[in-house]
């Protein structure tokens, strides 16, 4: 099994390494296939290893070798291979097999295919590194790992101003949170003198409370970086400057989902602080509501994606701040499939219209890109949580877990309806976006026409690279209880019950139709034949509501008014003022001052020998005055003290 | 009044302090000389007095090497007071001042 | 030979700096080339024969110069000044190897070798006069580097780096200079000998004004913030085989010195400033950061960088603990590397265009992909990627401080965003968006000449991101001896708190020797 | 009536006597010669002068292995006195004016060089800087001291320019009020203690307690002021930058180390005793004496445009800096004195020198001066060794390690470091530091500046020969081997001046 292990673990960077070598040469396609075939590579093991775990097997756990080791400190490169990393294992190579199919044909005109291939495979090894390493230090490097490789990518098309400018928001934001990661790295280390996942879980339990609330909160701020959570989520939408297929693997499917990998994986430390937990659930849910309603009112394709991935993170962080790991995790892999299959379908609509991405100004695509509509349409519906699709099994085990509440520590049932009434309200939302997204972009007038565009359906290979995932999103449901059985050990996880069996179908169904009502409502105000291009006249554009959604609550003007623009002109005085004009500026006053007192005393040395003479005369002067005071002194010093104790000093 | 060593030694103070303020004072080269000799001689005045004083013989003959050394001075000094002289046709102190600073 | 390998390594190039004297100006690249190889190979030869067991200094040498007042050639290596000494061998050889065509290349080549002299006595003096003469010499090659061949300021430039320094190390001899006296108090015998001072405890109050004394002339060479402001100016002047040594070598001069002296020789001191170095280390790495951010010129941006870098050094230095302490000498060795490639990759561009603005570039990506991407490798080492050999240092030198303190740790923590501010920021103005300026459209890529001096650092820069053990290892080991040294030695309770004891209970009764033999 | 004098031959001790009579019968031979045959070539006088100075040097060799042996010498009714200060001193002197007098065989012609009185001249001065060390008669001492002085201005004069005859009667003159100072302060210990040997004096104070303490400061201010000014400590030093500049390279370097020696000597013997009775009055103001002429003198070469007087300020720095060890009065800061003078001589006379061989008959017009910093603009390029050795002097001066003034600076701050003076010895190190910038002025000039146009390089060394370049290698390797000397140098200072009792 360890072969397989490291199969699936460097397959990836010997992909990349490969096309690393082609970077600087014209597009070659066997770049694209080696990387293909050898993430897929990383698949298959990653299967193997799947099965292995499957039917009970050990989890394997080795270790390479030392990395660091000084004083008490000793982080190896150690890898476990477990239920829960297994599962993120197979989402990260499962969907990047397919990003990376679908790239060979989405790249093809590209100059930088091969640089995309080598940062592309770059990014699964750092993502592999991050879901096997056995230690937090490790986890580290897969962490950062894959921040330098989403900046490589939003940032692909560099000479795109945009991008480059989102490509340093998201690492500079995820710099932010990684402080916060590396200060919670400390803390487990002087409190438990090791960074391994077995060592540090089991001293856990030996730990106050307060230091395990400090170690939580660095540790999930960090979690808040990487998932893009309030209030570091503007990168997120930003992101979408780069290469679709990217925003598909990074930023929906898998290191998006890093920090509430972060979160299961730390189940142990976070299931003794359930307060610490809550207040994940709680900005979890209040996130999910947040970016679903950003996602109501915008008008670019891909950023209502990032949203909604932002939405669903907010689920998944719901879930695991209330305990139900082994659900967020179920969530995780379920909005891997359906929302890449999304984004991978907008990157075929951008395709047909030129990297179009209003979808005010599609409209009707549906008969010149049929199957992308379909599928798009079904990974909607997944994302939407309709029966059967596997979003219903996810998204509803979320909204169950949030009405019972935290189970796991305590053992005290705390209702939780506020997240609950949230979480439904936004699932409801979710639908509505969803298809007012597809009934923009397929349906209605053909409005891109009016814009001169010639829409085709996309090649045959990123249709057949998408297919897997919406297959995978319609019936990864099914697989609910084997994976409940799979993790339940890993992950202490337990059914729960909620009150009675009516209370249940009442819920299930109450969302179902209310979904289902909103994607009604969805289809009934997008597709006809009123729809237009928006030009910021009508009633509901001038509104309060849709200008402050439309302008993302102006947290990102906040942002570039309040932090970057004053970062900016404090550098600008610390250097020009302060730094040349007091510090450097003293400096040189110093030399300046002992120079200039050699300029002007210079005069002493007129030249002429009568000065010269008075000079000595009167040096001789100064020294008979001072002989004359002190033999004084000396000879009535009595006097003196006399003198002055009568003056009392 | 006797005239006691005090006197002699208020006398060669006396005679120093002319001397000085002559030293600074004078701006030809050949009086700011002669001050400096009232200089060496108000010591020998007073070497002599404390010689007396004392009974004892190291006094006189510093002054008598103090006077030698005057010779020597006026001697060298002048030397150089004529050269100067030569080169200039003056000797007034203030021309004497090319390098300063 | 192996008695004498360190006199060898340091005087080779010094007599073959006088040698270079008779050589043709032509020939002149070759045999720089060789001599630096030559030494470069004695480096290497020096850590195979080096037993990374040992704590303590090894291939002592011991020669008296000034019996009667205590001062001799005394040299030793330990971890601690090993890889120093290896990577200032490693830097003129790439230095010497990738020098584009500089006029009067046969002084050039002199004066580095002569450099190359004075930067391994540095590091394998362990006397404290002999420590000083090297540490005095090693400005004048350097001072004629940027004055000679350096911008339009240079002279300005060259006189404050030299004057600078010089100044604090005045200070910091007379500290030398108090020192021998006391241990002369103690004993009755004049001596300089490092070994011996380590073996003198002094009262806190000398301790504290020793301290001081030693820490304006480290200070200034580090340099620590408010005594920068020479650096800018120096790797702002300087050509890029002077910011290249400067940043990579004679820096390191001043981290070295306080881990060789100031820990060891006044640990109650060091423990009683603690918290205040730690606050101006935070302030180098915040507020020089800032500065970077608001550079215009892309060598300052790096230079405000090193000082920045600096800060974390300083910070793990002053943790007093193993952890710390050895993250903050591979720090040493990851930043040399680092902020090394990074001038010789300025200087690159700096040889086709002769200018340094970043408003000159743009899009260079795009014209040059090759050297956008080893300045893009080199970028991420210097903001601290994982994997690469800036990162073990920063993780262990901030997990070290953490220890003593949390705020001020995540204050120098906040560096870890600052740096990735200012270095996206610089890296995106050269190297991304469209190529605008028509100069730039037909740049050559990297050429041959200076990959040879890129190639290796970038190795150097993932191997020993990857795999620091064999750097690490005996830095631990050396490490270790120092801290445990410093604990047994301080007086205070604050010390002794502040400075873990690494010797375990069970072996109390030879913990208890040991400070019988310091007494 | 006097009773007769009887007194043996052995009792008179003569051969103390040898070292200084040795000089002066060279210099009547010269004389001699020249009056049986005049117009000699200067080549003769120098090796004659050479010889001299060569036998002064081996009788200096036997008294010292006398003193060695038996300790302190007194000769010639106990006026001479040989002790390890004396032989020192004298040692320094010697060598000093061994080293100086093949300057003399330059290139160009020179006017004073052509005179044999010159030679004699010279050989008298040493005499009399002998006769001034190598006694604590306070009449000897102002013999020797102005047999020396007036031989000195006669031979800064022998330069013949203008600037000479300025440099002389101003220094003669200062030099005539100085003589003054030092008779009228003789005086006033001779009335206070009725001797005038300082050891006596120093007996018969200590005996009465000092009860006309201010009598004796005024005493002491007197003979302050008279050595301030051989000594160019501020504000006596005005002389010093003048007559620096007036005189020939050569002499202004010669004259930067022998005389200060001397009157080094001299004021370590009268005021030692009195630093160490404890007059607080005393230190206060060698203090400030230290202090000023160390830091505004280092001030006043800082904005020197011209490299001669740069250097002769500089020069003033350093006496203030040695002036440090008379204040401490420790052996150790006595030895010091010795090894920063002997260190200083080797390092001071090469740069004069240097400036020397590159001095011009004619100054051309785009130079202020003779020795202006923009003459040496670019010498690496041009002139690289003569570059080279300048700047190693220049790196020396400025007590870069390892070059010989380092030694004696460390082992002089230290010296103050061990009395206790931690201020002064913070003083002195900052003031090294100031003084750094000047130095590099120079090296900045020389190694860092473009060439004037037309300038190959010649006339940096215009006036060489085969001796001057003899004598700058001596003062080169001297400078940058120093570290292997300083230890046997400083056991056999640290021993003359411990068995002298200072």
């Amino acid at each position: 099994m360890e072969t397989y292990l490291y199969i699936a673990l460097f397959a990836p960077l010997v992909g990349s390494l490969f096309s690393a070598l082609f970077t600087a040469t014209p597009k070659k396609l066997f770049t694209g296939i080696v990387g293909s075939l050898l993430i897929f590579t990383s698949l298959v093991s990653s299967t193997i290893l799947l099965m292995y775990i499957l039917k009970g097997g050990e989890p394997v756990h080795v270790t390479m070798m030392t990395w660091m080791a000084t004083g008490d400190l000793y982080i190896p490169f150690g890898f476990v291979v477990d239920q829960i990393s297994v599962t993120m294992m197979m989402v990260v190579t499962l969907v990047s097999t397919v990003v990376h199919i679908y790239s060979i044909g989405y790249m093809d005109h590209d100059k930088g295919f091969n640089r995309f291939f080598a940062w592309l495979s770059a990014f699964v090894f750092s993502m592999m590194i991050l879901v096997m390493s056995d230690n937090y230090a490790g986890l580290f490097i897969g962490w950062e790992g894959v921040g330098l490789c989403s900046w490589g990518l939003i940032g692909f098309w560099y000479h795109k101003e945009s991008a480059t400018w989102a490509a340093s928001e998201a690492f500079i934001m995820n710099r932010i949170a990684d402080l916060g990661m590396l200060i919670g790295l400390f803390l487990v280390y002087w409190n438990t003198g090791t960074l391994q996942y077995d060592g540090a879980f089991a001293a856990f339990h030996t730990l106050d409370i307060s230091t395990l609330t400090w170690i939580g909160i660095f540790l999930f701020i960090g979690a808040m970086g990487k998932s893009a959570q309030f209030p570091l989520h503007t990168w997120l939408a930003d992101a979408m400057e780069g290469p679709t297929p990217v925003s598909a693997l990074i930023h929906a499917a898998t290191m998006v989902t890093a920090g509430v990998y972060l979160v299961i994986r730390s189940h142990e430390l976070y299931s003794l602080i359930p307060h610490v937990g809550l207040f994940i659930a709680s900005l979890g849910a209040f996130v999910a509501l947040f970016a679903a309603s950003m996602a109501l009112v915008n008008r670019d394709m891909k950023r209502i994606i990032a949203y909604s991935t932002l939405s669903q993170l907010g689920y998944m962080f719901v879930a695991a701040g209330l305990g139900a790991y082994w659900v967020a995790l179920f969530h995780l892999m379920a909005h891997a499939f359906f929302k890449a299959a999304l984004f991978l379908g907008a990157g075929n609509v951008m395709h047909a219209m030129d990297d179009e991405l209003d979808p005010f100004k599609m409209g009707g695509l549906r008969k010149k890109m049929k199957w992308t509509w379909i599928m798009m349409g079904l990974a909607s519906l997944a994302l939407s949580g309709i029966f059967p699709f596997a979003g219903f099994f996810s998204k509803d085990a979320i909204l169950e877990a949030a009405f019972v509440g935290n189970h796991t520590a305590l053992h005290v049932m705390e209702h939780h309806y506020i997240i609950y009434a949230v979480l439904l309200f936004t699932a409801g939302l979710t639908a509505f976006y969803s298809f007012r997204l597809v009934a923009l972009i397929f349906h209605g007038e053909e409005r891109f026409k009016l814009f001169g565009f010639h829409p085709h359906e996309a090649a045959k290979i990123m249709l057949l690279a998408i297919a897997p995932l919406v297959i995978l999103a319609i019936i990864a449901g099914a697989f609910q209880t084997t994976f409940f059985e799979m993790v339940q050990e890993a992950l202490n996880a337990v059914e729960y019950h909620v009150h009675s069996q009516i209370v249940v179908w009442i819920m299930t169904i109450g969302t179902q139709v209310f979904a289902i009502s909103m994607i009604i409502f969805a289809y009934v105000k997008y597709n006809n034949s009123r729809v237009s291009v928006p030009d910021g006249t009508s009633r509901l554009e001038n509104s309060f509501i849709y200008k402050l959604l439309f302008n993302q609550y102006y947290i990102p003007h906040f942002y570039a008014e309040y932090i970057v623009k004053p970062y900016r002109e404090i550098s600008e005085i610390f250097w020009t003022k302060v730094d040349l004009k007091i510090v450097d500026a003293t400096v040189d006053g110093i030399a300046g001052i002992i120079y200039g007192t050699g300029e002007k005393t210079r005069q002493m040395q007129s030249g002429n020998l009568s000065t010269m003479l008075t000079w000595m005369v009167a040096g001789l002067v100064g020294l008979l005055s001072l002989a004359v005071v002190f033999g004084l002194t000396a000879r009535y010093s009595d006097e003196i003290l006399l003198f002055l104790s009568a003056l009392g000093v | 009044m006797e005239i006691g060593l005090t006197h002699y030694l208020v006398l060669s103070t006396i005679l120093f302090a002319i001397g000085l303020v002559g030293v600074m004072r004078r701006k030809n080269l050949l009086l700011l000389f002669f001050a400096t000799e009232i200089l060496l001689n108000a010591v020998n005045v007073a070497f002599a007095a404390i010689s007396h004083y004392y009974g004892d013989m190291t006094g006189q003959m510093f002054a008598f090497f103090v006077i030698a050394i005057a010779a020597s001075e006026v001697a060298v000094g002048l030397g150089l007071l004529i050269v100067w002289y030569k080169r200039h046709g003056s000797i007034d102190l203030d021309a004497l001042a090319t390098m300063k600073g | 030979m192996l008695d004498h390998i360190l006199s060898l390594l340091i005087f080779f190039p010094a007599l073959a700096a006088v040698v270079g004297f008779m050589i043709q100006k032509e020939s002149m690249r070759a045999y720089g080339i060789s001599v630096a190889t030559i030494e470069f190979a004695l480096s290497l030869w020096l850590w195979y024969v080096f037993d990374g067991n040992v704590s303590g200094m090894q291939f002592m040498e011991n020669i008296p110069l000034v019996q009667s007042f205590g001062i001799n050639y005394t040299l030793g290596v330990d971890g601690i000044s090993l890889f120093i000494i290896i990577l200032s061998a490693f830097f003129t050889l790439l230095g010497i190897g990738s020098l584009t065509d500089t006029p009067n290349v046969k002084y050039m080549i002199i004066t580095l070798l002569f450099l190359q002299m004075t930067m391994v006595g540095v590091f394998a003096a362990l006397d404290a006069i002999v420590f000083y003469i090297f540490w005095e010499l090693s400005l004048i090659p350097m001072l004629y580097i940027i004055g000679a061949w350096g911008g339009p300021l240079r002279i300005y430039a060259s006189v404050k780096f030299f004057l600078y320094t010089f100044t604090g190390s005045l200070v910091m001899l007379v500290g030398m200079l108090f020192m021998a006296y006391f241990y002369y108090q103690a004993t009755g015998v004049w001596s300089f000998a490092l070994l011996d001072w380590y073996r003198l405890i002094l009262p806190q109050s000398y301790q504290l004004w020793l301290f001081a004394a030693f820490f304006i002339g480290f200070a200034i060479k580090v340099p620590m913030f408010p005594f920068h402001t020479w650096l800018p100016y120096a790797h702002g002047q300087a050509p890029t085989i002077g910011s290249v040594i400067l940043a990579a070598i004679l820096l390191k001069m001043g981290t070295y010195a306080f881990v060789r002296f100031s820990l060891p020789l006044f640990p109650d001191a060091s423990a009683y400033f603690m918290i205040p170095i730690a606050i101006l280390a935070v302030i180098m790495v915040i507020y020089t950061a800032m500065v970077a951010y608001a550079q215009k010129d892309i060598k300052q941006v790096i230079a405000y960088s090193s000082i920045s870098h600096m800060g974390i050094i300083i910070l793990g230095t002053f943790a007093l603990n193993v952890e710390g302490i050895s993250g903050s000498i591979f720090l040493m060795l990851g930043h040399g590397v680092v902020a090394g490639a990074l001038f010789m990759l300025v200087g690159v561009i700096y040889d086709r265009r002769h200018t340094k603005m970043m408003s000159e570039f743009g899009g260079l990506a795009q014209v040059m992909p090759r050297y956008a991407t080893i300045f893009g490798i080199m970028m991420m080492a210097s903001v601290g990627m994982p994997l690469t050999i800036n990162f073990v240092g920063e993780f262990l030198s901030l997990l070290g401080f953490y220890q003593q303190s949390h705020i001020i740790t995540i204050l120098a923590g906040v560096g870890i965003i600052v740096g990735a501010i200012y270095m996206l920021g610089a890296y995106k103005k050269t190297f991304f968006g469209e190529v605008t300026n028509e100069k730039n459209k037909n740049l050559p890529d990297i050429n041959k000449k200076e990959l040879f001096g890129l190639i290796p650092l970038v190795i150097v820069a993932i191997w020993l991101g990857v795999y620091p053990k064999p750097v690490l290892g005996p830095i631990n080991k050396s490490v270790e001896s120092i801290v445990q040294l410093m604990h047994n030695k301080s007086t205070t309770e604050l010390a002794k708190k502040r400075i873990p004891n690494l010797v375990k209970p069970k072996v109390i009764i030879i913990k208890k020797t040991i400070i019988e033999e310091v007494h | 009536m006097l009773a007769p004098i009887n007194i043996s031959m052995g009792s008179l001790n003569v051969m103390t006597l040898a070292p200084m009579l040795i000089p002066i019968v060279g210099a009547l031979l010269i004389l001699v010669i020249d009056v049986i045959k005049g117009g000699l070539h200067k080549s003769l006088y120098v090796g004659l002068s050479l010889l001299f100075l060569a036998m002064d040097f081996f009788s200096l060799l036997d008294a010292s292995n006398l003193f060695a042996q038996n300790g302190t010498i007194l000769g010639m009714f106990d006026v001479m006195l040989i002790d390890g200060l004396a032989l020192l001193a004298q040692f320094v002197i010697v060598l000093a004016s061994m080293l100086f007098i093949p300057l003399a065989l330059t290139h160009k012609r020179f006017h004073e060089f052509s005179y044999p009185e010159f030679f004699a001249l010279f050989l008298f001065m040493i005499a009399g800087f002998q006769f001034m060390v190598a006694t604590d008669n306070l009449i000897l001492i102002f013999v020797g001291l102005e047999t020396s002085s007036l031989a000195l201005y006669t031979l800064i004069a022998m330069h013949n320019r203008d600037k000479s005859f300025e440099a002389a009667v101003k220094y003669f003159t200062m030099g005539a009020l100085a003589a003054g100072f030092f008779s009228f302060g003789a005086m006033i210990f001779y009335a206070l203690t009725g001797s005038i040997e300082i050891n006596k004096i120093a007996l018969v104070l200590a005996s009465n307690g000092y009860t006309d303490i201010g009598y004796v400061l005024v005493g002491t201010a007197f003979m302050l002021a008279a050595f301030a000014f051989k000594l160019s400590l501020i504000p006596f030093h005005t002389w010093a930058p003048d007559v620096y500049e007036g005189s020939s390279a050569p002499m202004a370097g010669y004259m930067s180390i022998v005389p200060k020696i001397a009157a080094f000597v001299v004021a370590m013997r009268f005021f030692e005793f009195l630093v160490h009775s404890g007059i607080v009055w005393l230190d206060i103001v060698l203090y400030a004496f230290v202090i000023v002429t160390m830091t505004v003198a280092n001030m006043w070469a800082l904005v020197q445009t011209d490299v001669k007087r740069m250097l002769a300020y500089s020069s003033i720095s350093h006496a203030g800096f040695v002036m440090a060890a008379i204040l401490i009065g420790t052996t150790q800061a006595n030895s010091a004195l010795f090894l920063y003078w002997i260190l200083f001589s080797f390092t001071n006379l090469g740069s004069f020198s240097m400036l020397w061989i590159s001095r011009q008959k004619s100054i051309p017009d785009h130079q202020m001066s003779d020795h202006s910093f923009d003459k040496f603009s670019g010498m690496i390029k041009t002139a690289p060794v003569p570059a080279m050795i300048m700047g190693l002097f220049m790196l020396s001066l400025a007590g870069i390690p390892p070059f010989a003034l380092f030694w004696g600076k460390i082992y002089l701050i230290s010296a103050a470091v061990t009395s206790g003076y931690t201020i002064l010895a913070l003083i002195m190190a900052l003031n090294s530091a100031i003084a750094g910038y000047y130095y590099l002025k120079l090296i900045v000039y020389m190694f860092m500046k473009e060439p004037v146009m037309g300038n190959n390089g010649q006339m940096y060394v215009a006036n060489a020969t085969l001796a001057l370049k003899t004598i700058i290698g001596i003062a080169a390797v001297g400078t940058i081997f120093a570290f292997v000397a300083i230890n046997p140098l400083l056991e056999f200072i640290t021993d003359f001046v411990y068995n002298s009792g200072y």
